[in-house]
């Protein structure tokens, strides 16, 4: 039973990065998410790259594609979190992924890979609170945090999601799909309060979240951030760093001050 | 009707897979819907603009040279190639703007993929004095400039989809991320029974008067129902309609997916006579995918039924039997496109086509005492220059 | 209707201008048509055929958007868009082919310009099971590719006029030479209310099944009558198709011709502004002609009304003073075209855009109690190329 | 009062050949009307060229396009037939001309223009019988034969028709316009003979007429013969000898020949 409760020793300053599995290759994923565990992730959300994926913006869709071309699916994504426990990391692995796939795998294989592969948790961006009591009760009985989301327009529908959340509550942060933002609604302080209230987990607040000043803000307003975009932006930026052997080490290191210059 | 239920399910079809952020959204429109259905004074603004604008009660055409030419069964066309706009996607259109307007949200956003909805959904804008934007697949911009013009010149804006293969499929998940970020004040106006509920039910509501009207002209020239209806199925909206009043009758029901170059060769959109059930648009259905659960690219020689995925109402009714679904080859489809043109001067849209080639292939197999209804569901100009192209021109005599 | 006269002249128009080889025939028409018009199966089969398979009556709609756009009077329109084939051309197609059928003629000829009436006939001729050849000008062979491939595909022969400026004017003398030959068991389906006796008049009432619906869609509405009744002008079959049911009543008609680039310079097809009388195509009428009574080229953006001769009752109601011909410019034309989309969601052909702009014109000086009919003779699918050239194009964001 | 006389002295083995005022040029159309008198023309059929001549088949049509090309008008045909007689061409010319020429120059200054250019015939291929009465009263009037024209398709207008007609009757072979026909349809010859019984002028017959074998076929059964398409087409064969002053006589002693040929 992992319902209600969270993922999380630590209860506040979650940061919770987002990579999309085999983005640029499969090898770099780990030593990202490894690079991610050192300055201070709280869990990855390891992304399935797919076809059509209607939540996202451009950015993440773009990893999506570079994924895809390098034969990434949702089985080998789910390897990918396998290895990243053998290569050492410590912290919770989330599969973020379309529902489509899961079901194609089918619910007895899809929790057989879900565990032997070690994933903790598990994000599926359009299967909202109606559609997804099967799936939270699958995620229950294996002992795998099933993360729900509210949005800015989730209204009268806060409380039952926020009741029922595992993991912890991923906060969207303003209307529209993934990428970056430049500023916040006003609004968001009164829904993250608001939302709040119900939760017995930890909320994170994630969509647009790109800057130090972002983190920050959220920080003090919430127990943590999912950051994606930003960080796949980053990555794509140093592929042909990462990509080759003589350079690799200086774009990780590259990626990691980029990484600790947005928490700092 | 018994279904959708609740949930928007069609038996284990259906439902709502959308981010959060839409269900809002989604429950808005459905008490919206429900409240306009009921309401008299809607549903005869409906009905009045479908007589004074779109020229409906469309015709019930009986195709006697079809029927001397084919021999068997009696050929009837729903002549949904008459409404304004030349096809039956502004049935629906009209529905939904005027549920837009009553809901005080005057943008629009539509998707397109050969073009159709997206002129259907600019001319409803434009006679509602509603913005618009239609998102369209590069690819299909440039296979489709008239239609892109048409769009233009009634006041709607066109947005080049980029993502994915830049056709149908890409632009209703760029007009569905679009919406997520503008839900608060646009409407999305859904061009077939697709999607998230209530866009399956609402659709087959504002398109039933297709099937309502045919049953009833008809019935009132003949005192009985046809033997058999047949439509073809894209997404499934003209299918829906039309079948809808016959369900509960003793009615034999067809609908024909493109069989693109034959369903062996995979160069296909037969969603459910080769799809596997999934989740796509929203809605958990039958589609064409592989075993990760990707959306495979469908393909036809008819844009309006190249589409991976299909009405969830469908995948219901193929589940339980009530309606069956074939399919039916380019090739086959042009050759009862030039049959039904030579014996019925009916120049038909090829989507439209596809029915006609199963409807001829039927009526073989009947007496004259039996009657085929066919949906033509729209009118075939749009497709000269296919036409064209797949038979070689002008050059070639033909 | 008290003319035409026995040798089919409107006063001193009309008339049968004609070799000797075609007074039997034309004798032998009238006569038909005469029997036919006071045989009410013939009446029944003809409403029969325009109900069920044209679709008619065609809506009358209210331009409300355009009506507050423009401020004055308030605008309606007879949707012969509508249409089977998108223009008021298949009401005389059907007519006159029933009439062919009837005199045991099963094989039609038909001239045309931009391919409207040419389809129109096509498509009839596949209907009735009948031949149809088509004359039509190599230019607008060149032109007009798609509706060629129309006719083609639709079972008709069209045939190449190479003779004079091998445009509408010359096919119609290819056609009548044709039928010079071939009258004994061929029928000439003319597509406008031109050429010799009883064509003017047979074209007329075969097309004034739009002015009838319209008036009384319009008197059962309002219990009145419009004030003003708008109609373009080419040959003048839309036009007194729509003026006949008003011509003795207190309402004003405008029929407009096409100025083309100004009726000052010369590059136009203002027939009845600019004309002087003459013989052309069998009918005395007023035409385009230069001193020696060579016929002049006329020149229109609207191919449909690019004819330089007009129907002879036109001239003859110009003449009395009943009806008003105007002019209108390609340039408002197609201005029209672009606010009646932009506003009502509905793409009008170029010559019914002719029409729409001369009631944009009027309504500014009328009052809201005041109303105008205009008649939407068809649609304009057929022009968004020349349109697309004209604008520039998708590429340059229009 | 020239109705119901003929404008020949001669009844019968009439030849009546039609040429186009202006093709190829003005001056060789009264060369070649010249030469047709010497081969015994009865009569000259001078036809004015125009825009939308719809009785016509290509071959006249094109000597129009020709004609119109050099300038040719109607008013410049009248005067060519001046010319003809100042030149010393004694047979009667016939005025050819569709009606819109002639309506747009008026009644008065055509009739002055027909008398001062004498011009003795008159015929107007689209002003059928219904059509043509105040204008066979002008020419009677002016002592212009009006020809009128019968067709097959005539039948019953047949004796109304040759009852009034002056000069001769213009008896239509056939159903079509002129131009060359390989051969005729059986039922001429009862037609022919069905209109000599109305007609107190001569019968001849025209349309198709292009061998010696056809014009000895008609000898024998009417009156005469209207040629035309077959001497037009002749002269578009000869234009470039005739249109060279070096090889024009040998052009016109070919044309010469052919009509000889064509007669006997
Ligand atoms: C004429 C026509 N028929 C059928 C279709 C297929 O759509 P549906 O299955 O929703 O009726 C389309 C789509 O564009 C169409 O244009
Ligand atoms: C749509 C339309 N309107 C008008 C015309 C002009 O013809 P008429 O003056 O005979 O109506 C045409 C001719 O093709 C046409 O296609």
């Amino acid at each position: 039973m992992v319902s209600n409760k969270s993922m999380f020793q630590q209860f506040d300053k979650l940061f919770i990065p987002f990579i999309t599995a085999g983005d640029p290759n499969e090898e770099l994923t780990i030593d990202l998410a490894l690079i991610l565990e050192k300055c201070g992730a709280s869990a990855i959300e390891l992304g399935v790259p797919y076809s059509d994926p209607l939540a996202d913006g451009p950015v993440i869709q773009q990893a999506s594609i570079r994924a895809r071309r390098n034969g990434m699916n949702i089985e080998k994504a789910m390897e990918l979190a396998y290895k990243m426990k053998e290569r050492g990391l410590k912290i919770p692995i989330i599969l973020f992924t379309y529902f489509n796939p899961v079901l194609q795998l089918g619910e007895k294989y899809f929790f057989t890979l879900m565990e032997k592969n070690r994933l903790e948790g598990l994000l599926i961006p359009d299967l909202p609170f109606e559609e997804s009591g099967w799936m939270r009760k699958k995620c229950d009985e294996h002992g795998i945090y099933f993360i729900s989301m509210v949005a800015p327009t989730s209204y009268n529908r806060i409380k039952k999601i926020a009741e029922n959340a595992a993991g912890f509550l991923y906060c969207v942060s303003s209307l529209g799909v993934t990428g970056e933002r430049q500023s916040f609604d006003e609004r968001v302080s009164d829904f993250i309060s608001h939302v709040k209230k119900y939760a017995e987990v930890p909320v994170a607040v994630g969509f647009g979240i790109s800057s130090n000043e972002h983190v920050k803000k959220f920080f003090k307003i919430s127990d943590g951030v999912v950051v994606g975009s930003a960080i796949v932006k980053q990555i794509e930026k140093l592929i042909p760093l990462l990509t080759n052997a003589n350079t690799k080490q200086s774009g990780l290191q590259e990626f990691e001050r980029f990484i600790h210059g947005l928490l700092h | 009707m018994k279904y959708p239920d609740e949930y928007g399910r069609f038996g284990e079809f259906g439902g709502k897979y959308v981010p959060e952020t839409l269900m809002k959204p989604l429950y808005e429109l459905e008490e919206a819907l429900k409240d306009a259905l009921s309401d008299s004074s809607f549903q005869q603004q409906y009905h009045q603009m479908l007589q004074k604008y779109s020229g409906r009660p469309t015709a019930l055409t009986f195709a006697d040279q079809l029927t001397k030419h084919v021999g068997g069964a009696n050929i009837f066309l729903k002549r949904e190639d008459l409404n304004h706009t030349g096809a039956h996607k502004i049935n629906n259109a009209i529905g939904q703007a005027l549920l837009s307007k009553r809901m005080g949200k005057k943008k629009l956003i539509a998707e397109t993929g050969a073009g159709q909805h997206g002129v259907a959904s600019a001319t409803v804008a434009a006679k509602f004095g509603m913005d618009c934007k239609v998102f369209m697949g590069e690819e299909d911009i440039d296979r489709q400039r008239l239609n892109v013009f048409r769009m233009q010149l009634l006041g709607a804006e066109v947005v080049p989809v980029t993502s994915g293969n830049k056709t149908l499929k890409d632009a209703v998940n760029e007009a569905i991320r679009y919406w997520v970020q503008h839900c608060e004040d646009h409407f999305y106006l859904m061009g077939s029974a697709v999607g998230p509920h209530p866009y399956p039910m609402m659709v087959r509501e504002f398109q039933r008067i297709i099937g309502d009207e045919a049953k009833e002209q008809f019935f009132n020239e003949f005192g009985k129902l046809p033997d058999v209806v047949i439509a073809c199925v894209g997404g499934g909206s003209n299918a829906i309609g039309m079948f809808t009043p016959f369900l509960e009758e003793d009615v034999k029901l067809i609908g024909v997916e493109a069989g693109g170059k034959g369903v062996e060769t995979g160069e296909h959109a037969a969603t459910i006579t080769k799809g596997t059930k999934g989740v796509i648009h929203g809605s958990m259905t039958y589609l064409l995918q592989n075993q990760y659960g990707e959306i495979i690219e469908p393909y036809s020689i008819s844009a309006g039924l190249d589409y991976p995925g299909v009405g969830p109402e469908h995948a219901y009714l193929a589940k339980i039997g009530r309606v069956v679904y074939e399919s039916v080859t380019d090739e086959e489809a042009i050759l009862a496109l030039e049959t039904l043109a030579k014996t019925e001067g009916i120049l038909a849209a090829i989507e439209s086509a596809h029915a006609v080639a199963k409807g001829i292939e039927i009526a073989k197999t009947l007496s004259n005492e039996q009657s085929i209804l066919i949906c033509l569901s729209g009118r075939g100009d749009k497709d000269v220059h296919t036409l064209m192209k797949t038979k070689g021109g002008v050059e070639n005599g033909f």
